[in-house]
């Protein structure tokens, strides 16, 4: 195919690397005003996101395709090896991530006018965007681990952009080194795949035919295989924060700026997942061939084997993540920990490997897109107003501020799964899926579900002192918007949605409507997610079918 | 039916609440408003209510509806309501309670329109529930009910209100989520075609071996903890305890009934195996709720504790009339419910004034209140009478039957629960005697007897109390127009 | 004769990357942990060159790309230094000290 | 004819218009003081239902044989195959019959009386729209006992009546030893009730399982005209025989036969007229009543038959004695009425039902006197205590000889009303020893009790009416005869006692003696005797216990007659007997041992389980969660290379995972 197409193709990432690259002249001219790089970031994630509309042929953009329909979900020519392969549901996980960034972007514009680094900061952001774009159209192991790295460094930099605050210095210093070491371990397990398969092509290592007739040709234990695998979960899994990987992530988001901490767990978090799904869903569905292990175990194949240690690693992640967030004074640790436990509840639907745990899983994802940035934003906001770092200082807010707690609260509820909201609707999804597979998986729904009724002690711990709390006299709060009895209302009504005119007392529009958006967003899937999940649904039976 | 009154319903309900959440000070009106047009609807239901009784072999229900809502192969769940004779008379509970709460906690002046908005919320969760014949509408409307009740017990709540509302919403949760394994697994292990009543009643036969008897277990144990059965039941009484009146009333009249009416419909109407492998276990947890609730309201000070007690108890009796699996005892348990809901809520209502009153709970401290303030007493008394199944008032006719229905299926074991009969009445006279009678102690200096409005709210409660204990047959033939009247299935 | 002598390299690298995750345990000097990093990184490469040069029957085989590989990740790794170095410098600025252990005020 | 007959219909209103009463009274309350606070409203209500219930009584002597029923369907389910056949009905019917006309003239007639009595008695008190409204319901409740024709409508106007006794003895609430009064009664009674609701299930049971139609109709007595009474006796007679004990329990705790007795006397904190009307002439005798139903149309094994007959003839001298020693006024004529009890209990345990119904009738008329006399007493002198009363017969003409009449009634003297229905029992049961000897203690016990009966009410009698005038200085002097309210209905019941046991020598009124005659539906199964039952008698049997009861006065007269006091006892087992007697056998103190320290001591008990281990499992739960969480945060050290080390650790755990855990595991579970 000709250069231009292939370019097209990429339309969107050409886009947001012309948008990074925009921004960065704009501030080399000098126009550093945050409204300026901001909106360009916001409309560059804009567009892109209309044209991944338009790949995935949603009605009314469908005419604006770059990518003829003909050639997403299809197989690869027969002993071909691309590099890129475009599936319905990594459009999906691009749109996930053009979210994400937009969610960020958009708050992020209501900070200080003349903020340092603003442009920095934005450029960032949309180069990490472009990094996770690629991931989603992987179809290559080192393709996927480079694109996986252009997320990172960048992600790297963002923590560190303001170089003045010791705390997300130390947050960068940690971010970098425990991400390098894994990047290493990474590539070091994709070295024995390409020496056990000869080629990186993730179609080849789904074909499993290295496993069939043993590596390096010989037939016999794989060994090759199985170690390479192993490394390249023990690097993907610094990504997605399974325990115990995760240690960084706490420190990361708590030190990090909020806006960034917002990105990170809503965002570059979740390449993590869709590269679990390039990587292992291969393995887990076409590695069927039978042998001997060690100490004359067997004979067993490798893809049960996998789905087993998967299965392991999603209950210590969530069981672990939501046991540290019971007790956690600092309302972004605590934060940072619930979304430890939701990658286990994600990593379920790897484990599983059917399309329906597939359609949960990916489910689950955009729903904690939502969920966490919104509820990193709003720290982010209350921060803005004066509230402290600690769950305590948040007393009494649910009457100074009733509208933003109410899309608190709306969040909390959410990432608890109860009714009402998307988050009840992934989780519903994703645990029947689990039962639906029958077998042990059961328990996997099993322990996810208690793990998610654990989760509702510090949520509603968070709540208690948002609502049932009288207010601290500390914090110096500004004039409590909508004073008026119909705004504060709504105080404890679960189904309300901040909107414009309420963006007062320092909250800063742009701000407000985020959060607006996604309290709507949460409440509008969660009655009625019909229109999501259908092609979800459809986009995770072809990708299984694909084997990718 | 044509006419779709119960998504009408359910919209009106919605509408009403979120007015109320938005009208300020007015909410009190537009909750009122609500209410009303509530019991309408729900008069409506009535007036046209006919069961359609059974389609090969299967139960079908009135006004039901069905539209698509998720139908992804693998998992088809569709929006599916209807009700039959045994949703009726709970609805009818529900709105009886919704108009009465509203009215006793009338003066609310803290956040009237939060406080409100939630008395709605809860109520509208509880005709979710009732009315929802799809796996995940009943589980989504059985979670919704948590969240206002959470919101009323920690914000409207005693002094220990934050530990007490955290408590209850923690240990429900977990109840709900192994149900919901139950409900999932009873629909994905029998291949049913949807999450809908009609076809995971149908696909259950394909159930094989020990499965009904594991599945009907976890579905016991979330709808038990409701009920609650002894020894899930300490949620209780902190929860009352620390409730404020509006939300005891809703507690005790609704959501204990969410138990058993999810035992009925979802539990033995849907896994008969299971239920007959497991009904010894019912039996014993059923006996031994009965006796520890009558003994343990026997030992307690506080009379809101006593009164919760009071209610493990009558709902132990509710789940045995349940698990004796006899017509005459499924319309026993539906009536003691419906009966329960009303008499609990009126004595709560009670000790709720009480405690407005006299600043205190605590039984022993407080003396001849019966000359200070007598309409109090007259309700308690009507009340604890109504309680401890005395003719003419409303349990009497169920506790006899639920009874009656006991001998028939277990012969001497009804020792227990008659026995049982003299503790509470024990408890309610001895309560009595200390509370109301004997010479004026702890009395405040400005005693005032209740409001107006609290004598409307528990007004209506007495008239449904006596109504139906006088003519229970009004509410026994809409029990019967339902599977229960063709029991067993 | 090949598959034992590739067991052999492969044995080489390996333990370049044990020393790197040694390194990387044990030392608290920002710029060593560097270093030990570029070992890991080096480790990598040279498994690529290895299993490039050593064919495994494969019909996908292609010595070529496993030495492009090699290349890229040379470069990856330069980039990664870069930015390591970049935030030794800031944290330099900031505490004064490029001790890692130091750096411990986010914890629990 | 046919208009008698068609009054049948109209039962329904006889306690209609009491309830009616009530509602009034208790809707307008203290707005009625005009009308002595409804007082009068009471009165004319209860008139009009004994009018009408002497109206169908009068039918049911001139038309026997035929009657009406009225029936509501209470509560009905259609057939199942679990459970009831051809369906399941709870119904409310009136069943006019001859047991049930004579209960309706006993009923309306001391009920009528004794709210007339009130309107004086109770003149000074407050709360009087309340007494007049219960009273007016308990006049309901108990006329809907004697009506009722099944067992559940039976049971359900039963509770009602005990519930109303329970406000009325609870009356002066305010007073701590009447509210525990009240509580008393109502528990005692209430564990009766329990046991007689197992026996009502079990007849249900029983003859629903035996003719499902009989389920499907509403449990009535009588199917057509025929009893179930046969039906019954096809069943299995250990199942009757519980049944029966079950009946006898529920009676025992009504009528308050040993061991349930210990209520009644207490029950004397309520006002006097209400311990006229409830704990002398109509509830306690339901229990009587219902014995009665019991053996006419369910049935008795002969087990059940001993049973009763032993805890009658016991209560009988059980009661007497404690009668003997206490000087409350009112509590004299308590334990007198549980005795006058157990004779009714015992004739009818012997098989004689119709005879135990006789002496309910009369004594119902002259124990009702006594209690009005000994209200009108206490009325005037405000005391209670016989031995601060005295020559009251100078002051108060009319009350005396009222009193005097119910004693000789009360003790057998012909031809006073008592002796003709006391001296049938003795005689009928005596009937029986030849094929019973096992009645024999029993039989003697009744008969000792006669001269003890004859012994403390003269005893009463002399206390407080002869002797000199004022054993308490300024008590007595103001005594006066009670206004005309009072006076009427006592002279009333003294009429019928005197003339009671001759009435039934008319015999349009004997008809209602001899169900027999009057209704198929009874069975002649059991050795029923018509009172006056003298074809049984032997002269010398009556002519004994004429002589024990004259004796008994001769006695009382020696020990007290003319004022004595002489005869407080001396010796000391004669104290010690005294002290037992009042301290009533310390049967009252066990019983508050069991309620007060027993069962309140296992309940606290139990609290203390479950706070501690119930509830103490649950915080368990909460405190290792934190504490665990609390310890693992320490693992984040937020040393770098601490973190480092996690990641290598977990690679060895993959490792290690993947290499053997993981395949065992898979070879285990035989794949994923």
């Amino acid at each position: 195919m000709s250069l231009v197409t292939t370019l097209l193709d990429f339309l969107p990432e050409i886009l947001l690397l012309a948008g990074a690259l925009l921004v960065f002249l704009v501030d080399a001219l000098g126009l550093r005003r945050i409204e300026v790089v901001g909106s360009i970031a916001v409309v560059t994630i804009l567009l892109a996101l209309l044209f991944v509309f338009a790949d995935l042929g949603f009605a009314p953009v469908a005419f604006l395709a770059a990518i003829p329909p003909g050639q997403i979900d299809v197989f690869p020519p027969a002993g071909s090896t691309p590099l890129y392969w475009f599936t319905s549901l990594g459009l999906f996980f691009q749109t996930f991530f053009l979210l994400a960034a937009f969610l960020v972007a958009l708050a992020s514009m209501s900070r200080p006018s003349r903020e340092r680094g603003a442009a920095v900061f934005y450029g960032l952001i949309l180069l990490a965007t472009l990094g996770m774009m690629l991931v989603a159209v992987a179809s290559d192991l080192i393709f996927l681990l480079i694109a996986i790295e252009v997320v990172s460094i960048p992600s790297y930099l963002l923590v560190a952009y303001t170089r003045r605050d010791t705390r997300s210095m130390e947050a960068a210093m940690k971010f970098f080194i425990v991400g390098a070491l894994s990047t290493v371990l990474s590539f070091f397990g994709a070295s024995f795949l390409y020496g056990a398969y000869g080629t990186t092509n993730l179609f080849v290592l789904a074909s499993g035919s290295a496993i069939a007739n043993g590596a390096a040709g010989g037939g016999g234990f794989p060994l090759l295989v199985v170690i390479g695998y192993s490394l390249l979960i023990a690097g993907l899994a610094f990504k997605i924060t399974l325990v115990p990987f995760h240690a960084w992530a706490v420190d990361v988001y708590d030190g990090a700026p909020d806006d960034v901490s917002a990105f990170l767990a809503g965002g570059t978090k979740k390449i993590g997942l869709f590269a679990f799904f390039l990587v292992f869903l291969g393995p887990v569905l076409f590695a069927k061939v039978a042998f001997q292990w060690f100490g004359g175990i067997g004979p067993v194949s490798f893809g049960p084997v996998l789905q087993v240690l998967l299965s392991i690693l999603a209950v210590v992640t969530m069981s672990v993540g939501n046991v540290l967030a019971l007790m956690q004074k600092s309302m972004k640790r605590m934060l940072a920990y619930s979304s430890i436990s939701q990658a286990g509840y994600m990593l379920i639907g790897v484990a599983i490997g059917t399309a329906p745990a597939l359609t949960g899983a990916s489910l689950q994802v955009f729903a904690h897109v939502f969920m966490k940035s919104g509820a990193f934003l709003v720290v982010a906001a209350a921060a803005g107003l004066g509230v402290g770092p600690l769950i305590a200082d948040w007393r009494g807010l649910g009457q100074k501020r009733p509208w933003l707690s109410a899309a608190f609260a709306l969040m909390l509820l959410s990432l608890a799964g109860m009714p009402l909201t998307v988050g009840f609707v992934s989780k519903f999804v994703l645990f029947s899926a689990a039962i639906e597979a029958q077998g042990y998986f059961v328990w996997l729904a099993v322990a996810g579900l208690l793990n998610s009724a654990l989760s509702v002690f510090y949520y509603g711990r968070v709540l208690k002192v948002i609502y049932f709390d009288s207010p601290a006299a500390a914090p110096a709060v500004p004039a409590p918007e909508g004073a008026s009895p119909a705004a504060s209302g709504a105080a404890a009504g679960p189904d309300h949605t901040p909107t414009a005119p309420l963006a007062l007392g320092g909250l800063g529009y742009a701000r407000a409507a985020t959060i607006a958006i996604v309290a709507i967003v949460i409440v509008v899937l969660g009655i009625y997610p019909g229109p999501l999940l259908q092609p979800l649904a459809a986009a995770a039976q072809h990708f299984i079918r694909l084997g990718l | 039916m044509s006419v779709p009154w119960i998504s009408i319903t359910l919209a009106s309900l919605v509408v009403g609440t979120v007015a109320t959440f938005l009208a300020g000070r007015s909410a009190r009106w537009v909750a009122l408003a609500t209410s009303i047009v509530f019991l309408i609807e729900i008069g409506l239901m009535f007036w046209g209510y006919s069961w359609p009784g059974l389609l090969n072999g299967i139960p079908q229900f009135a006004y039901s509806e069905t539209h698509a809502w998720i139908s992804i192969g693998w998992l088809n769940i569709n929006y599916t309501v209807g009700v039959d004779g045994i949703s009726l008379v709970l609805i009818l509970l529900t709105g009886i309670l919704q108009i009465a709460t509203v009215l006793y906690s009338w003066k609310e002046e803290k956040r009237p329109n939060a406080w409100f908005g939630l008395v709605l919320l809860t109520c509208l969760g509880c005709f979710g529930v009732f009315v929802a014949l799809d796996i995940l509408f009943f589980f989504l409307f059985w979670e919704a009910v948590l969240v206002p009740m959470f919101f009323i017990i920690g914000y409207w709540g005693g002094p220990n209100r934050r530990y007490a509302a955290i408590k209850f919403f923690v240990y429900t949760h977990v109840a709900s989520v192994v149900m919901l394994v139950g409900l999932l697994a009873l629909a994905f292990y029998s291949h049913a075609a949807s999450l809908d009543f009609s076809s995971v009643y149908a696909a259950e036969p394909a159930l094989a071996g020990v499965v009904p008897a594991f599945l009907f277990v976890a579905l016991f144990f979330g709808f038990g903890v409701k009920f609650p059965i002894v020894p899930f039941h300490t949620w209780l009484p902190d929860a009352h305890v620390e409730a404020p009146t509006g939300g005891s009333v809703l507690l005790a009249g609704l959501l204990l009934k969410l138990g058993g009416y999810g035992l009925i419909r979802w539990g033995i109407e849907v896994i008969p195996n299971g239920f007959h492998t497991d009904q010894p276990i019912l039996f014993v947890i059923a006996f031994v709720s009965i006796v520890w609730g009558s003994v343990l309201s026997l030992s307690q000070r506080d009379l809101k504790r006593m009164v919760a007690y009071s209610s493990i108890n009558h709902m132990g009796i509710v789940l045995l009339a349940i698990a004796l699996n006899s017509e005459l005892g499924l319309v026993a348990a539906l009536f003691l419910m419906f009966a329960h809901g009303i008499v609990s809520a009126l004595l709560f209502m009670t000790a709720g004034s009480t405690h407005d009153i006299f600043r205190t709970r605590d039984i022993p401290s407080i003396g001849g209140a019966a000359s200070v303030t007598p309409r109090l007493a007259t309700a308690m008394m009507i009340g604890s009478l109504a309680s401890l199944g005395l003719p003419a008032l409303i349990s009497f006719p169920a506790e006899f039957t639920a009874l009656l229905a006991t001998w028939q299926a277990l012969a001497y074991w009804v020792l227990i629960p008659l026995i049982v009969l003299v503790v509470t009445a024990g408890f309610y006279i001895w309560m009595m005697q200390r509370l109301l009678f004997g010479p004026t102690k702890g009395i405040p200096n400005s005693v005032h007897d209740i409001a107006s409005l609290e004598v409307v709210a528990m007004g209506i409660l007495i008239a449904v109390t006596v109504l139906f204990g006088v003519l229970p047959n009004l509410l026994v033939h809409w029990i019967v127009m339902s599977p229960v009247g063709v029991w067993p299935l | 004769m090949t598959s034992l002598s590739i067991v052999g390299f492969v044995g080489l690298s390996t333990a370049l990357l044990a020393i790197s995750t040694f390194g990387i345990l044990t030392r608290r000097n920002f710029i060593l942990l560097l270093i030990s990093i570029e070992i890991g990184m080096n480790a990598a490469i040279l498994d690529f060159l290895y299993f490039a040069a050593f064919p495994t029957g494969s019909h996908y085989f292609d010595g070529l790309q496993g030495q492009s590989i090699a290349i890229v990740l040379i470069g990856l790794a330069a980039t990664e230094v870069a930015v390591g170095l970049a935030i030794v410098l800031a944290l330099n600025r900031l505490k004064g000290s490029i001790n890692v252990a130091e750096a411990s005020s986010l914890r629990e | 004819m046919n208009f008698w007959v068609s009054l049948d219909q109209w039962a329904f209103l006889v306690p209609l218009l009491p309830a009616l009463a009530f509602v009034i009274i208790g809707a307008l309350g203290e707005r009625l003081s005009k009308l002595e606070h409804g007082g009068w409203l009471a009165v004319l209500f209860s008139a009009g239902s004994m009018v009408l219930g002497f109206l169908i009584a009068i039918g049911e002597m001139l038309g026997p044989g035929t009657y009406v029923d009225v029936r509501y369907t209470w509560f009905s389910i259609p057939p199942s195959s679990t459970g009831f056949r051809d369906g399941f009905s709870l119904v409310m019917g009136t069943l006019v019959d001859p047991i049930s006309a004579l209960m309706l003239i006993v009923v309306t007639l001391v009920g009528f009386v004794v709210m007339l009595y009130s309107i004086g008695y109770m003149h000074r008190d407050t709360g009087l729209p309340r007494y007049y409204a219960i009273l007016s319901l308990f006049l309901t409740a108990m006329l809907g006992v004697v009506l009722a024709d099944n067992l559940l409508m039976f049971f359900l106007f039963w509770e009602l009546v005990g519930v109303c006794s329970y406000f009325l003895i609870g009356f002066y609430y305010a007073k701590p030893s009447a509210a525990s009064a009240a509580k008393e009664a109502f528990i005692v009674t209430r564990v009766g009730d329990v046991l007689f609701l197992a026996g009502i299930f079990i007849y249900f049971a029983m003859y629903a399982s035996a003719d499902p139609s009989w389920a499907a109709s509403g449990f009535l007595f009588t199917k057509g005209n025929a009893a179930f009474l046969p039906l019954g006796q096809g069943v299995n007679p250990t199942l009757l025989t519980i049944a029966g004990i079950f009946l006898l329990a529920g009676a025992a705790g009504k009528s308050a036969q040993f061991p349930l007795d210990a209520w009644l006397p207490d029950a004397m904190e309520g006002p006097t007229t209400v311990s006229a009307l409830i704990h002398a002439a109509t509830m306690v005798a339901a229990g009587v009543y219902l014995l009665v139903i019991g053996s006419l149309f369910l049935g008795f094994t002969s087990t059940d038959q001993l049973a009763i007959v032993a805890v009658g003839g016991f209560t009988t001298i059980w009661a007497a004695s404690m009668a003997c020693v206490h000087t409350d006024i009112k509590r004299v004529i308590a334990y007198s009425t549980v005795s006058q009890l157990g004779y009714m209990v015992l004739a009818v345990g012997a098989g004689f039902a119709m005879v135990g119904l006789f002496h309910l009738y009369t004594h119902a008329m002259f124990k009702a006197l006594l209690f009005l006399a000994a209200g009108s007493v206490i009325h005037a002198v405000t005391t209670q205590d016989l031995f601060k009363m005295g020559g009251l017969r100078k002051k108060m003409r009319y009350t005396a000889f009222a009193f005097l009449a119910g004693a000789f009634a009360l003790s057998g003297i012909p031809p006073f009303g008592g002796f003709w229905s006391k001296d049938d029992i003795l005689s009928s049961v005596y009937s029986q020893l030849g094929t019973h000897p096992e009645y024999w203690p029993f039989y003697l016990m009744a008969l000792a009790t006669v001269f003890l009966t004859a012994y403390y009410i003269f005893r009463v009698y002399f206390l407080a009416f002869e002797g000199p005038s004022s054993r308490e200085p300024g008590l007595s002097e103001h005594a006066h005869e009670s206004p005309w309210v009072m006076r009427v209905p006592m002279l009333v019941l003294a009429g019928m006692a005197i003339v009671a046991g001759l009435l039934v020598f008319i015999p349009p009124f004997a008809t209602l003696f001899n169900p027999t005659l009057t209704s198929p539906a009874f069975p002649v199964a059991l050795p029923l005797n018509v009172p006056p039952s003298y074809p049984l008698v032997d002269i010398e049997l009556s002519a004994l216990s004429v002589a024990l009861a004259v004796g008994g006065i001769l006695v009382a007269w020696w020990l007290w007659g003319n004022g004595r006091l002489a005869s407080m006892p001396r010796s000391a087992p004669a104290r010690w007997m005294r002290e037992t007697l009042l301290q009533r056998y310390y049967v009252k103190a066990a019983y508050d041992w069991i309620g007060g320290v027993g069962v309140y001591s296992i309940a606290r008990a139990s609290d203390f389980v479950d706070r501690f281990v119930i509830d103490g499992t649950v915080r368990g739960f909460e405190r290792s969660f934190a504490g665990i969480s609390q310890r693992m945060r320490k693992i984040q050290t937020g040393v770098v290379s601490d973190y480092a080390a996690y990641v290598i650790t977990g690679l060895i755990a993959v490792f290690v995972i993947v290499l053997f855990v993981a395949p065992w595991l898979v070879s285990r579970l035989g794949g994923g």
